[in-house]
């Protein structure tokens, strides 16, 4: 706080905090308040509002924890190509509903995290230091045309893409490669569909600040490395990705809460197996009109989502004060 | 116009850390003044109260008698250059010149004017819309002295700004700066660790360590008379020896060690009592052959002799086992000894300083 | 040698990726042309133009349109110095209040976008404020200030805090040095925040559908044309949108080769 | 000379346009701040009223409001919602602003709105309750529509929940078709379906073949009883997963899944069948019974202009205002007369639909309390993620 006021002034001080207050007061927590009270009192019709029946419970967080069901668990590598040789026995667990789906989307959203992040480093790392930075602006605006399309319209032609008679079928039986047609989408456990599509979706939010880490480096750096004799995996390992953490980290951070906080995507390319958090929120919300459900549900995914990213900066030793030295 | 500056009982704290520790001294108006130490030692805490990025525990700072307590850096007549320059690499040069003029409102002709006479001062003429990161270190050392200087500052603050630089250049720098000192008549203030630097350029130098300031003298006398065995072991050379003094007179004595026993000239504060030790330069050492008739005599084995140019350092041994050093002036006709030959070295009394002892030399030993 | 192998290697992966990232563009714009109710390229049932008629005609997608925009700028507007603002805070913090309030700030990023939809609608309801696109907007920044926060806190940690210290020593105030210092270096994380904020808005389907009143933007009409069945009106006009981008970044790599090869003449 | 940094390059190419920077900055500062000036609520009480109806159906902004307007000289002001879900979330908040007057909820769903106390009563001294036709949910005193004796709904147009099927490899005969097919083996992969309708379909099935041990009806009295039985629905249901090519919710979905992703049999609203009739689908009641809509006007507590939601109500039950209704959503029209109207494709359509006695035989969704769309909800996530 003094640390601010010394390096701002007064009047740029009072006037971030200002903003950041009205922002986190005003557009955040305030107008969150509300549905979080609900979140803790039973879905009620209108005219028992207030009324006895209406009283602070836990009943909407708990419900979480019931509704068990047999459910197979799908392993990697049964299932995910259809006449996989590798055989896996069934294994069969008797859990919470919600609670699965809710650890599927944890899960997925994880692996979907990590893949972009493998796809974008190479990226960043060539358009930072390789190419011509004259040929940036041109490779940045083609990168961001997909943006002009809306979400839904993207995850729509995936959903083309992947489908059985598609593009994708279409193209590799003609080449000869594929003696009949696939459902793209059912692949992984029936998330195959939506893993593409997040990626796809939310690739640039990794690119952008890797990218933007990765030119604060300086080359001399990266050359002292080679100078040294560090083979490029030392070089990257040891030079280059530890200062790019802060980039990656709030990337990740990013890439991630977006993943698990998707909606369109999953809906749209989803399997006859696959089931994102998100779609139980939106039914609480909008099929059972049951909102205080919905929005338990919701603070729920944000409380532990919230503790996840926490727990995963923890165990990669990147703190907070990393992305925000 | 230069300003005086003066540091009243001054104390920092930094949480538990003491980083500067009562210290008081006063600088005159247009005088090169150097704060010397080793890294940590509180000098760098003491340019930035000045400069008022940080406001002092205790004690006050007076720029030209005026209290600066509650002063912002931005409104103190002073101007920094930083250790690793702090140029703004997304200005030109001459945008980075005249900074301190464009915030002031000056137009920008009578900017870029000033801009282009300063680079004439600093000897860079031409760089004018390059950007920082196109120029070399000296390049970029002068953009910096000559930012500072185009806001016409009563006091200039330089934190060891010369340390990037390669040796050639630094030496070069160090004539440079003093001559624009001179030329400008500005009150500088100057940071270093170094003190061929310090001594070199300075009016008075400022011996700092722990906190606290050692001695404030001219250079010749920070060298010549050190106030204790601190200032002596970190300004120059020392061959030191180890013992207790047995006889007192009149600022002289005789010290014994296990080498000998040897007739001295006594130091600041320096008794019978006193923890002390015996301090003799490299360059007062001379040889004696084997003959041993010199009041201070030192048998020694001849280990190593490394050649500098105008001179060479005389690496030895002592009956003990203690490493000692002489530096001779290089003459062909008398050649220092072949590595190897025993022989004796010498002192004389007046050269031979019996220093007080402090728990800050063994600080700077260990440094 | 080794080197030089390897950053075309990295270059060609990466005109790979811009391809794969084009890819879904290529069947959405295909299916513009393809003569089905269905917006999809397989099967091809004959070149038509009547979507970009249809595209023409349609008075709502226009007025959509023109909602949007004027959302997003207003977005990006405010979620620019929202964002930038909290980043400095945070980035000024240390310990637990810094985690407490970074926590805060990310946390309408998690936020199903209904929850946020429906929270800021009730809020501002009780002020008497009826929905609408104002409300699109303030719903909308809630969340999109905390990724331009992320860009510029990302990009606040690789600044030198010794160049604001010069530049109040050179006597500028607090607000010139942020002005003339902090912000120029800052700039390639503001534009990148700008142009995420801008898309992120453009795109925003949930939080807008409860806010919006009676006006429609163009995701929301997109959205509500998923239950009747989307047509290839919207791949029309997708497709002239990509189609000045691409144009308008063919035409600058042009521009820019053309004059690099005169610069390059001018000096041999 | 060293290469400058991108954002050196950056600031070099602002500082050569920062006065039309600036400007353009200013501009959009200005127009972004002026934003929320645009979204002007247009409320007024006469010859005006606000309605929020289903989006997506072109022509009832470009042909029945109009024609209404004529009729009447009052003017709708049209939101669309693409659910039913968003017209009540929008219901609820409407309720104190009076932003929304009329909204078209379907019956089956009146349990919940009249529960969420967001409707008043219609007053039918205001309406012409005799022109609806017989046989329509909510057209008679007593029915579906009335809570507490009042009448809170009036139909406004039905369609049915049936089956589209390839003309190809199918035989959609009448009679010969039914729910179970669904089910069968042979049509492994090529089935899709709406999670919940897919799982009534089933209890169908399953109650037809005596296989439950009370009526499928029973499950929407009470939570213990739905439980039992939606139990039993979704454990064969999972047995026969294999089937589903893919889950719908939309009609997009619905007609993707038949298009491009090889379903060739589905149970879906009548509106894809008469989208995908044209491209060798067709579209037939089951031998068990289509599964009937029926969606309507409801009153909001609240609204403005009461009278004229009353006169748009009234005009849409006569049988040129049924007949349009019914038009631009490709469904049935609830006024007498109406069919007589009707485009003759669409009229065509529904006439091959429901062959010999499947008007007869049509299961009407039963209506829908609170407690039952929630376990209903439950009951479509174990049954997707199975």
């Amino acid at each position: 706080m003094t640390d601010l006021i010394q390096r701002y002034g007064r009047g740029l001080s009072w006037l971030s905090i200002g903003l950041t207050a009205f922002w986190l007061l005003a557009l955040v927590i305030l107008p969150y308040l509300g549905l979080f009270e609900q979140s803790f009192r039973p879905y009620l019709p209108v005219d028992e509002i207030g009324g006895p029946n209406d009283h602070y419970t836990l009943h909407n967080y708990m419900a979480l924890f019931s509704n068990p069901q047999d459910i197979t668990l799908c392993l990697p590598g049964k299932d995910t190509i259809p006449g996989s040789p590798i055989y896996l026995p069934d294994l069969v667990v008797n859990w919470p509903i919600h609670l699965y789906i809710f650890i599927l989307t944890i899960v997925y959203s994880s692996v979907v995290t990590l893949i972009v992040l493998m796809l974008c480093y190479p990226i960043a790392y060539c358009m930072a230091k390789v190419m011509d930075p004259r040929s940036l602006p041109t490779f940045f605006l083609l990168l961001v045309i997909p943006l002009w399309v809306s979400e839904l319209m993207r995850s729509f032609s995936w959903y083309i893409i992947l489908s059985l008679n598609g593009p994708l079928s279409t193209l590799l039986m003609d080449l000869g490669i594929l003696s009949a047609p696939v459902r793209w989408t059912w692949g992984l456990c029936g998330y195959s569909g939506i893993m593409v599509g997040l990626i796809y979706t939310y690739v640039l939010f990794m690119l952008f600040p890797v990218y933007n880490a990765m030119t604060s480096l300086d080359s001399n750096q990266i050359e002292a490395a080679e100078d040294l004799g560090a083979g490029w995996i030392r070089k990257h390992w040891r030079v280059i990705i530890p200062h790019c953490k802060p980039g990656i980290a709030s990337g990740s951070v990013t890439v991630f809460m977006l993943a698990a906080s998707s909606l369109l995507v999953p809906s749209l390319l989803a399997s006859p197996k696959s089931r994102w958090f998100t779609e139980v929120i939106q039914q609480w919300m909008f099929e059972s009109h049951d909102w205080n459900s919905g929005a338990a549900y919701a603070f729920l995914l944000l409380v532990v989502c919230t503790i996840f990213v926490t727990v995963m900066m923890k165990l990669f030793k990147v703190g907070l004060s990393d992305i925000a030295k | 116009m230069s300003a005086s500056v003066e540091l009243r009982s001054v104390t920092m704290d930094f949480g538990k850390y003491r980083a500067v520790d009562n210290v008081s001294v006063k600088i005159n108006p247009g005088e090169f003044f150097s704060f010397l130490g080793p890294s940590g030692c509180g000098k760098t805490t003491i340019l930035r109260m000045v400069s008022g990025f940080i406001e002092p525990t205790a004690g006050q700072v007076l720029i030209g008698d005026q209290d600066m307590r509650g002063i912002g850096p931005n409104k103190r007549p002073t101007a920094m250059i930083f250790q690793n320059l702090a140029l703004f690499p997304l200005m030109t040069v001459w945008e980075n010149i005249s900074f301190g003029l464009e915030v002031r409102g000056v137009d920008k002709t009578t900017r870029r004017a000033k801009a282009e006479e300063l680079l004439k001062l600093v000897e860079l003429p031409g760089v004018a819309d390059r950007f920082p990161s196109q120029l070399s270190g000296g390049q970029r050392q002068r953009v910096a002295i000559a930012r500072a200087l185009a806001v016409e500052p009563q006091l200039m603050l330089l934190d060891e700004p010369l340390s990037a630089l390669d040796l050639k250049l630094r030496q070069h720098m160090r004539a440079e700066l003093r001559a624009i000192q001179k030329r400008t008549n500005v009150t500088f203030i100057y940071i270093t660790h170094d003190q061929g630097e310090a001594l070199a350029m300075s009016d008075r130098v400022a011996v700092m360590s722990r906190g606290q300031i050692q001695q404030v003298d001219v250079p010749q006398k920070i060298y010549n008379t050190p106030a204790n065995g601190f200032v002596a072991s970190f300004v120059g050379e020392n061959n030191k020896f180890t013992g207790e003094l047995t006889s007192v007179s009149d600022g002289a004595g005789k010290f014994k060690t296990d080498v000998g026993e040897f007739t001295v000239t006594l130091g600041q504060g320096v008794s019978k009592e006193s923890k002390c030790r015996l301090y003799v330069r490299p360059e007062h050492i001379g040889f004696a052959g084997k003959s041993k008739s010199h009041v201070n005599a030192i048998p020694v084995t001849v280990e190593d002799v490394s050649f500098e140019g105008n001179f060479a350092v005389v690496l030895m041994r002592d009956k003990a086992g203690r490493r000692r050093s002489a530096e001779v002036r290089n003459d062909p006709m008398n050649p220092p000894p072949q590595p190897g030959t025993s022989t004796t070295i010498t002192f004389d009394p007046d050269k031979a300083l019996v220093l007080l002892d402090s728990e800050a030399v063994a600080y700077a030993e260990r440094d | 040698m080794r080197n030089k192998f390897r950053h075309s290697a990295l270059l060609i992966y990466c005109y790979c990726f811009l391809a794969l990232m084009l890819v879904p563009l290529a069947v959405m714009g295909g299916a513009a042309f393809n003569d089905s109710k269905f917006p999809t390229v397989l099967p091809w049932k004959g070149w038509t133009w009547r979507w970009f008629v249809d595209l023409y005609n349609d008075d709502t997608i226009w007025q959509a349109s023109f909602n949007t925009l004027i959302v997003a700028i207003a977005v990006v507007v405010m979620s620019v110095p929202i964002g930038t603002a909290g980043a400095l805070l945070v980035n000024s913090l240390k310990g637990r209040s810094r985690t407490l309030l970074y926590a805060l700030m990310i946390s309408p990023v998690l936020t199903p976008g209904a929850v946020i939809g429906i929270s800021t609608l009730l809020f501002w309801f009780k002020f008497n404020v009826p929905a609408g696109l104002h409300l699109s907007v303030f719903a909308q920044v809630s969340f999109i200030a905390a990724y331009v926060m992320l860009m510029v806190l990302a990009r606040l940690q690789s600044f030198d805090s010794a160049l604001e210290e010069a530049a109040l020593d050179l006597g500028a105030t607090h607000w010139q040095s942020l002005r003339r210092v902090l912000l120029p270096h800052l700039y390639p994380a503001l534009a990148a925040g700008s142009v995420l904020a801008f898309f992120q808005s453009i795109e925003n389907f949930n939080a807008t559908q409860f806010t919006r009143g009676a006006s429609t933007t163009l995701t929301v009409y997109v959205g509500s044309k998923v239950r009747t069945g989307i047509t290839p009106t919207i791949n029309a006009l997708a497709f002239i949108l990509i189609s000045i981008t691409v144009i308008g970044a063919l035409a600058y790599e042009i521009r820019r080769r053309r004059i690099a090869a005169r610069a390059a003449e001018a000096e041999a | 000379m060293t290469r400058l940094t991108p954002s050196q390059e950056l600031v070099r190419a602002a500082r050569m346009s920062r006065r039309s920077l600036m400007k353009s900055a200013v501009a959009l500062g200005a127009v972004g701040f002026a934003a929320p000036i645009y979204s002007t609520n247009a409320l007024s009480s006469s010859g005006e009223m606000n309605f929020e109806g289903w989006a997506g159906y072109d022509d009832l902004k470009g042909k029945v409001f109009p024609a209404f307007e004529k009729a009447t000289g009052i003017k709708v002001n049209f939101k669309e919602a693409a659910e039913q879900d968003t017209m009540l979330a929008d219901a609820k908040t409407a309720v104190q602003s009076g932003a929304v007057d009329v909204t078209e909820p379907t019956i089956n769903s009146l349990p919940s709105w009249s529960a969420e106390g967001v409707i008043q009563a219609w007053d039918l001294g205001k309406l012409a309750p005799g022109n609806y036709l017989a046989g329509v949910p909510g057209a008679e005193a007593g029915g579906p529509a009335d809570v507490d004796g009042k009448r809170m709904w009036v139909p406004s147009c039905w369609g049915t929940e049936a089956l589209t099927f390839k003309k190809d490899t199918i035989d959609g005969t009448y009679g010969k078709i039914g729910l179970a097919d669904l089910w069968d083996d042979k049509y492994a992969g090529k089935v899709t379906i709406r999670a919940h309708s897919s799982l009534s379909a089933m209890g169908r099935v399953l109650d037809a073949a005596g296989k439950l041990p009370q009526p499928w009806m029973d499950s929407y009295k009470d939570e213990a009883t739905m439980r039992k039985l939606w139990d039993i629905a979704l454990a064969e249901a999972i047995k026969h997963k294999k089937n589903v090519a893919q889950f719908w919710s939309s009609e997009n979905e619905a007609q993707g899944a038949f298009r491009t992703n090889g379903a060739e049999l589905g149970l879906t609203w009548d509106s894809t069948g008469a989208n995908m009739a044209a491209e060798g689908f067709g579209f037939i009641a089951p031998k068990e019974g289509a599964f009937g809509w029926s969606q309507g006007f409801v009153l909001l507590k609240g609204a403005k202009n009461v009278d004229q939601a009353h006169e748009f109500a009234k005009w849409i039950s006569s049988a040129e205002g049924a007949a349009a209704w019914a038009s631009a959503f490709k469904a049935n029209p609830v006024g007498k007369g109406g069919i007589d109207l009707m485009d003759k494709a669409v009229s065509e359509f529904y006439a091959a639909a429901y062959p010999g006695d499947a008007l007869s035989k049509l299961w009407w969704w039963p209506a829908q309390p609170a407690w039952w769309l929630k376990t209903r909800g439950e009951y479509a996530d174990k049954w997707k993620s199975a």
